[in-house]
């Protein structure tokens, strides 16, 4: 990209404990709230304090669809990140430090990068010894340096800390205008980044757009165990119940969450879980349980570095196989996996309507990435309807018997009306054992194997009814390309941004981006994959777990793979690298 | 109420002798002189000869997996706190496999009444030892005689926080049915762990045997406010095994204490309004 | 089959607890006594007492396949049973009922069918009131029936009660033996079976075989959580510890379960696990964790009618997905499922040596009509060795220090040297964490990519240098075929009979019966595919399940399906109804 | 023995002031000074900020499953009952997600020692309540405060039939020590529910909250003998906090009954002779 910048990326690199996360998000903020468009991926490990932590934030004039590569500013909290860091910063970028902390050994630092070391120590002394107060002057100097007004970051500071926690509100005030004015002295740096006062876009993660999602959704129960990348959500409607009524449950176990959600669902809220691939093996004997007892329910599971426990704390795509096989049996269900932060939200407004309207049990899969980068948003699709399917008509007022109701009747569709307890005239038992229409359990006494088929057809008929009512994927790019790159989940913006770089080159791509798992669009993609002159898979996983279901779905074979499985994120220089070497 | 509207064509398909049809009874008779409507009645189950049982009986059922009744419970009983939920399930169901949400289940203190079946056997899956087998039984698992001691489902609960502690027998069917009625009545997690022999795979542990050793704590001047009194009488097993309520507490329940179900039930909470709330809700982030 | 017949179908139907089981079995070894081939199949419910049960043995002078269809000799032990089952008799066959309790309807019983009217009250009198001897009564004319010795009958009995049930046996000697001298005065029967009191094949089920393989491979461990139809392995493990030396372990939960097999295998032993579908789904987060930990362990999961609690007494096969789906991420495992009972011995034996070389899970893949079913075998295949992987040199003597040790080093096949606890000089820690060649988690502090990758990397060689060891799948039968049957699991007898049958009539059929899943002999199948004329899989399941494996690992797409999820198994009938309908 | 040769190089990565620390440090000196040889010690872990200890002890280790380290461990021990086996972990690990091992390995009484983190709260996944935390406790998943009641493993323990059940506290050092050792060198089933800070995510129970509360049952005149004694001080809890041991019985191990494992470990028994071993099972059946 050539100077003028209409973008900035920054790099805080750091420790656990550092205050990272939250110096991001502030950031992130104040750039949103001058108009920007805001990316930013935070990469950690599991430990809580130290370990090697660095967060980047993106911003731009235009939509940015990834962290990006290139640093122009590093805030570097230690020795050892400046050090590990200083060599990604670009050509006329800079590097801010504190320099009563930090002191660059000669030569670290290239002479084409600016050097900013703050006097942190003078300008934090009178309010007390928190170490992260270096953090809140570096951004008080980074909003100088890009020229961004400091009542811009003074509002995020005011908004976050609240009125609530004045003290600390005070101090990160002080420390940043000091740092601010501090960065008077420095050079300026020649950005065009078109600041907007006036446009803010909501900036969240994926896994607030999920939790999001579920509000909008009329979710009213949401039960959870802690595991990253999901605990997030928790945290989020946690913090949030009161205010949306939905009733939030840490329970004992995955297992103890998803019964629990099923029995709410069998009550009659909608109710979702989240999880991730540790969670959801255990989840997944009661998953086929919601499928037999066609009890609607959503599942979010957030994949991180895998086998076991593997990297809690980074991305990989590889627990598609694990959603598809879970539970024993066959039986009915959604397996979906949605690409962008608002596209997380729309997917539980979706998750929820299919889930009610099939009564099967969502799936919903994210990954670390998805989950948990923030993302600007230029609006959430709020032109939804809530869909709960169909109930049978209560018969009000009658004292109940039992068998009367045909729960489980038999139609067209496979769906049957459904009732919940607390309904007069609808009394029945909901049974994981094969029963009948009337909901008897046929496998104990005497297995009718007559109607053990019919009601195993009632049920995966269901499964021909959902494909219709989701979009089938569509190649997005100009329709005869050289190479088709395919995907799926958080991979879909360096996809995009991979493809529309090399576009301006000169070449033509498109890409191929694939939402629902289950029930797949076979004849869809069969078709536009037929029509592809190349093609090329972009996975985080060792296996090509995508590529696999695309063979088993549809026979097609796909010819390349990028596959990575280090738990980074690709980065679009990545792809790209990868698809000059397959159209050579 | 008459027992009569809990009934239901289907036939209990237990062995006959077996002690799971007293309890059956037990809460019919509960239900109905509860005065309860079926319709607001769930119970929940999850599998076992003893977890058959809501298919025998005219209410609304849940019968699900094996060891995961507790938990669905909860969450029906969390969606609608209106309803009359109640557990029935075998011993290596509770007492087993499902041992932790039974344990984190009395601590949680929703009200919801527990009623174990405890034949001290795997039933359903044809004889094999359970949690509550006693040392040294010979089962189809455990040929030399089962290692390890039984678990003290009373004396865990007593621990646990449950606030209405029972044992029953199916051999006392009058008993049983004020017990369960009580437990029913009684607002906050209730265990009733009942004695109901496995005619079939228990041979040890019979009507017969029970006869003679149990007795009512009623009876035996126990008092049931006294932790102490009733921690020391869960030890009591060999020659004397009591019966009737161990210990009754009031402790606000769980449903009680949750904010968001301080107007009305969850699924009586309208939804028909959350775009606005979205709406307010983005404004925490930007 | 002509009369003479060279085979004899028996079923005895009645209710649980009538004794079915253990008299089928009496039948079954008195065949096998008489030199006979036998195969047997028990119908049941998950009742205790009560339901519609009916067992089938099917015994003849060649090797038998499966249960068979029409029925020779019909054992109705009440009513109820006589009038669902007078049907299947054949024309010239046999029914045997106790006249004082059974009054058939006039014209139930056809008139090509002879009655066998048994006067059991006066025959059982002396004996008590137990009800059960009503069967052995009927065996006992069915052994006359046959022309078979009473010895043997009285052989069998008297193994079966021991001398410690002497009352019993006593009883049941009488009465079978007033049975047989009953049955003096029926006519005799046109059968042509050709006994021989000199050969003796051993009858088992499938379990019992699965069982006998652990034996044979010097397992050490078993654990378990009671679930069918896996559940008769506990049983005979439990029965014969003292005997073989294998401590069995009654654990509390199938999570317990597998993580004890786990420890046990870590510190050294053999160790093997056994469930069904839901209880799988419980063990599969620790399946994940043997293959990251590189554990060796071997998973039987029996297969039983699903989805959830289903059908837990019926037989199905559609847990392939949830078996390679098993637990998150990517990771080294093999899942191979036997097709015979003998196929069960050896299958056993190899996969603990598959489990310990390449220190890896392995899911053996049986169903409830494999695991359950009788058979009679021609001989186990002893000529076996045990094969136990590349140990560590110990450094014996040494005191030990830890990081010494490269537990995870590099190797060119993936698979490392491993040792365990109690031996000096290669202290370690196992870990469910990504780690490094000696075994330092590398998920806390610092993810090095680099590392993860070549950890990832060596893991997953693995599985390259395994599929070589594995015995390629093969066509049966004449090569060029007008079709080829494929199937997986415990159809391979129907198949194999329903090949022959057709065969006989001029068909040129063969068959193509997968063992393993994973890895897969992608490049075999391929080609063996490619070269037939027209396919058809056969399978107990709803979604063709192998014939999605197959086209997700070749791309090959099976013409014709014949799936059945009634719970029942196949008869050889369906599969001939159905290859006439597709060769037509 | 040398503590030295139980460290190693790498350094435990707790948050400064982990009550962690004090817990490696106590395991440390008490192997050193059973004089055990670090290849005949497994430790055992699940998930957590306190189930990274083995990973900084030189022994041999396992780091499996969040909440599954007790069935590991008890796979070990059965199949190596020479090898120590020690368990570390977290309050969630143990006493939450892992609830029902921990009472079934109780009352299975084989011969491990269980050393717990308890800091009543989740700390790895970065401060949600845990099964221990306090009533009322704020935390990122209970922010309304947790409404649930504690689990009180001492009491669990007490009545699943733990044999050495005991409580340390990370403050007190030397009496952690003591403990742990006394922990290991019990035959059965060892339980030290170690109260050990989280610096981090629980500001309420802190050093100096317990600092005010704790006292040492050994200088309070407490019988460890005596059930009825051990359970009424296993329920004190807000003002005043016992240490040390609560209880301790003899009861013959698991492994001491079972009969496959007479003559030696299982490990070290031959298997070169199983061909002749089935021709001879063969015989049942036929
Ligand atoms: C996950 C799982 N494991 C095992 C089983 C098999 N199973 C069904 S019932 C049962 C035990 C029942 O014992 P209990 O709860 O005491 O009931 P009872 O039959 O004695 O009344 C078992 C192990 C199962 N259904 N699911
Ligand atoms: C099945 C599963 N669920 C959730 C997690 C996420 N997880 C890791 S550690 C932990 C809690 C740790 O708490 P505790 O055991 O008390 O240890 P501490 O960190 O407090 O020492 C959780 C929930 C996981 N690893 N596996
Ligand atoms: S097997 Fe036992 S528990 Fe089951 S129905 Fe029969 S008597 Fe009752
Ligand atoms: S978060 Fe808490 S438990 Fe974890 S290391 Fe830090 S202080 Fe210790
Ligand atoms: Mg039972
Ligand atoms: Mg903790």
């Amino acid at each position: 990209m050539p100077l003028p910048k209409s973008e900035v990326v920054v790099r805080t690199a750091g420790a656990a404990g550092d205050g990272i996360a939250a110096t991001g998000e502030t950031f992130a903020k104040v750039c949103s709230r001058s108009g920007l468009h805001v990316f930013a991926y935070n990469s950690y490990q599991s430990v809580i304090r130290g370990g090697f932590v660095w967060l980047q934030v993106r911003a731009g004039r235009t939509k940015v669809q990834s962290h990006g590569a290139g640093t122009d500013f590093l805030i570097a909290l230690n020795s050892r990140e400046l050090e590990r860091h200083a060599n990604d910063v670009v050509k006329g970028g800079g590097i801010l430090y504190n320099k009563d902390k930090v002191k660059p050994k000669p030569g670290l630092i290239r002479d084409d990068i600016t050097q900013y070391a703050l006097p942190v120590l003078d300008i934090t002394a009178k309010h007390g010894k928190n170490p992260i107060l270096q953090n809140t002057v570096a951004l008080g100097a980074l909003v100088k340096i890009l020229k961004i007004d400091f009542s811009v970051l003074s509002g995020v500071l005011s908004d976050t800390f609240g009125s609530r926690k004045k003290a600390a509100l005070e101090a990160n005030l002080a420390v940043s205008q000091a740092g601010y004015e501090y960065a008077e002295t420095f050079e300026t740096v020649d950005f065009a980044l078109d600041l907007d006062y006036n446009t803010r876009r909501p900036v969240m993660t994926g896994n607030q757009a999920l939790a999001l999602g579920a509000v909008a959704a009329g979710c009213k129960f949401y039960a959870a165990y802690p595991m990253t990348p999901a605990s997030s959500i928790l945290h989020w409607l946690a913090a949030t119940s009161t205010r949306t009524g939905i009733l939030v449950k840490q329970a004992e176990d995955e297992i103890a969450v998803l019964n629990m959600a099923i029995g709410a669902a069998f009550a009659g809220v909608r109710s979702m879980v989240g999880t991730s691939g540790g969670g959801f093996s255990l989840m997944s004997e009661a998953i086929g349980l919601a499928g037999q007892t066609e009890t609607p329910v959503v599942i979010i599971s957030s994949q991180r570095g895998g086998p076991s426990t593997g990297l809690p704390t980074k991305t990989e795509q590889a627990d598609l196989f694990q959603a598809l096989g879970a539970s024993q049996g066959d039986y009915p269900k959604i397996v979906l996996a949605p690409s962008t932060v608002d596209d997380c939200f729309s997917s539980i407004v979706e998750a929820f309507n299919l889930a009610e309207k099939f009564q099967v049990p969502v799936i919903v899969l994210s990954d670390l990435y998805l989950s948990e980068h923030m993302e600007s948003l230029d609006g959430i699709d709020l032109d939804f309807s809530i869909e709960r399917g169909e109930f049978a008509k209560p018969d009000v007022g009658s004292i109940d018997s039992k068998n009367g109701f045909k729960r489980y009747a038999f139609t067209e569709s496979g769906v049957s009306p459904r009732s919940f307890p607390g309904r007069a005239g609808t009394v029945f038992q909901a049974s994981s054992d094969e029963h009948d229409d009337a909901a008897n359990i046929i496998s104990d006494v005497f297995t009718d194997e007559e109607m053990r088929t019919r009601m195993f057809q009632k049920r995966m008929r269901k499964m021909e009814r959902i494909l219709p009512e989701l979009a089938p994927p569509r190649l997005e790019g100009k329709n005869a390309a050289d190479l088709t790159l395919i995907g799926w989940g958080s991979t879909y913006g360096m996809i995009r941004e991979a493809v529309s770089t090399l576009g301006e080159e000169g070449m033509t791509l498109n890409h191929l981006h694939i939402k629902y798992m289950l029930p797949f669009h076979a004849k869809q993609v069969k078709e536009i994959l037929e029509s592809c002159r190349n093609t090329l898979t972009v996975e985080s996983n060792y296996t090509g777990q995508l590529s696999r279901l695309i063979r088993m779905e549809t026979g097609f074979d796909i010819k390349h793979q990028l596959l990575k499985y280090d738990g980074e994120p690709f980065y679009p220089g990545q792809i790209i690298t990868k698809v000059r070497e397959v159209n050579n | 109420m008459e027992i009569a509207l809990y009934k239901v064509e289907a036939k209990a398909t237990w062995c006959p002798g077996c002690g799971d049809f007293a309890v059956l009874r037990a809460l019919q008779i509960a239900l109905a002189s509860l005065e309860l409507n079926p319709k607001d009645v769930v119970i929940v189950s999850g599998i076992g000869c003893s977890s058959n049982l809501p298919g025998f009986l005219n209410s609304y059922g849940f019968h699900g997996l094996h060891g995961r009744a507790v938990p669905v419970a909860s969450g029906i009983k969390l969606a609608n706190h209106d309803l009359n939920v109640i557990i029935a399930g075998g011993d290596g169901d509770g007492y087993g496999i499902g041992l932790g949400h039974f344990i984190h289940a009395m601590r949680r203190n929703l009200d919801i009444t527990y009623v174990v079946m405890n034949n001290q056997v795997y039933g359903l899956t044809t004889g094999q030892a359970a949690p509550t087998s006693e040392k040294g039984m010979l089962t189809k698992s455990t040929p030399q005689g089962v290692l390890e001691g039984p678990v003290n489902p009373i004396a865990l609960a007593l621990v646990s926080g449950a606030t209405f502690v029972a044992r029953g027998f199916s051999g006392d069917a009058d008993h049983l049915a004020k017990l369960t009625e009580d437990g029913i009545k009684h607002k906050g997690f209730s265990l009733i762990d009942i004695m109901s022999p496995c005619v079939t795979y228990n041979r040890q542990n019979t009507y017969q045997w029970f006869r003679e050793r149990v007795y009512r704590l009623e009876e035996d001047n126990h008092d049931v406010l006294n932790m102490d009194q009733a921690l020391k009488r869960s030890r009591e097993w060999e020659d004397r095994i009591p019966l009737g309520i161990f210990y009754k507490d009031t402790k606000p329940t769980y449903e009680s204490g949750e904010q968001v179900l301080k107007d009305m039930p969850l699924v009586h909470q309208p939804i028909d309004r959350t775009v606005e709330l979205v709406k307010e809700l983005i404004q925490d982030f930007t």
